[in-house]
């Protein structure tokens, strides 16, 4: 699976990108989150608030209950601020 | 038309090939967004756009379908660049072609409100202080929802 | 700023201008009218605009200052050509700088619509069944009217 | 008095300006529009309906009551079409 962060999300965990493998008991979104979290205190902070978290998987902007699965690109970031 | 950049445009080179473009309009709507040296009460020496390469195109190819759903545009473009700004330099350009004005004005203001919270972009301000992330804006989210209550509504308008 | 011209403008170097001389301003919002090749379902090849020289500069320097009033602008830019034009040929140019994209998009929308029942322009089409006085739009003094009726209420917007 | 004419006022009495001198008892754009028709079937033709007629006095629009004397430039138009 693909991972992406971007804004302060990248920025806490230190990396802009890498590739997971996480469990199969990881479905969606939520549950990736809650894997990741547990992979060191950068990733349980840069994840903790989910008000404040965007995902989007395969580009397209979904909600924390969205299914994942291998191959999926995930992005986690804060909300966004064009314009 | 959509463009993600890191390089500056020319407004009205751009105006002028979207007047070509939608020959016969009557009415051109355009807005710059332009990086700006103060924010928050402190003084910014420069911003910098972090986006997503891919996810951004689609959104905006996304905005621009909802634009031109919802108004009858002979033209439509977004400009929008990443990387480092100082204060002054543009950020973005949106701009519509219209036989009615009130269709290019509207839509150009709805294009400009989308982009501010649909948009993959994150901003990082340099300041005295340090840099900071911007945060987004409750007005832009309200303004927003304001476009989705009128959805369907606004005909030509 | 206000101007009255025979001449064509530059879009781009207006725009630039009106951003130097806003230094600090985040938006900028501008709109141009163009001649249209269609009217009233009527093929059009070219249209006069005729005016009431220094009534006109009075007019519009009013209007200028009426969005001065209404919203936080720092450059406001209104440049109206008269003589003979033709289809896609800009008649029109008006452009607001702001701290604020929605002081900025809504005070341009204001100053087209009060140019067109405000500014002492006529114009005249040719066309192939012979040359036609445009008629004044009901839509236009709608326009006018709403913003009347929101005079005072719009604040910083 | 200065008298200016514009649009189709212009075209239906034939000339953009000209210099009147009405008598006395003209004192508002009323009276003036009245004695201005009584000169010739052109000028009734053109100032017929005050509904599409717009009036300037020295530059500001106003109403037909406004009050004119010599040395005003007084303009009769068509509602206006800028923009």
């Amino acid at each position: 699976m693909q991972m992406l962060y971007f804004g302060w999300v990248r920025q806490r965990i230190g990396v802009p990108a890498e590739t997971v493998a996480p469990p199969d008991e990881v479905t969606d979104v939520d549950g990736l989150i809650d894997w990741l979290s547990g992979r060191s205190d950068a990733y349980a902070e840069a994840l903790r608030n989910r008000d404040t978290l965007r995902v989007a998987v395969n580009q397209e902007l979904c909600e924390f209950d969205a299914p994942v699965s291998v191959g999926d690109e995930v992005a986690l970031f804060p909300p966004m601020t064009g314009g | 038309m959509i463009r993600v950049q890191e390089d500056d445009f020319d407004v009205g080179a751009e105006l002028e090939r979207l007047s070509a473009e939608a020959k016969g309009s009557g009415a051109l709507s355009c807005f710059v967004g332009l990086v700006r040296d103060f924010s928050g009460g402190e003084a910014v020496s420069a911003m910098t756009l972090e986006h997503y390469p891919g996810m951004t195109e689609r959104q905006l190819g996304k905005i621009e379908a909802e634009a031109r759903e919802r108004w009858p545009l002979d033209a439509v473009l977004i400009v929008h660049r990443y990387g480092r700004l100082e204060p002054g330099e543009r950020i973005v350009l949106v701009a519509t072609a219209s036989a009615h004005r009130k269709a290019a004005i509207d839509a150009s203001s709805f294009l400009i409100d989308w982009l501010k919270t649909k948009a993959p972009f994150w901003k990082l301000e340099e300041t005295p202080e340090g840099d900071r992330w911007v945060d987004a804006d409750p007005e832009d989210t309200a303004a927003e929802e304001r476009w989705i209550a009128r959805e369907g509504k606004c005909g030509h308008g």
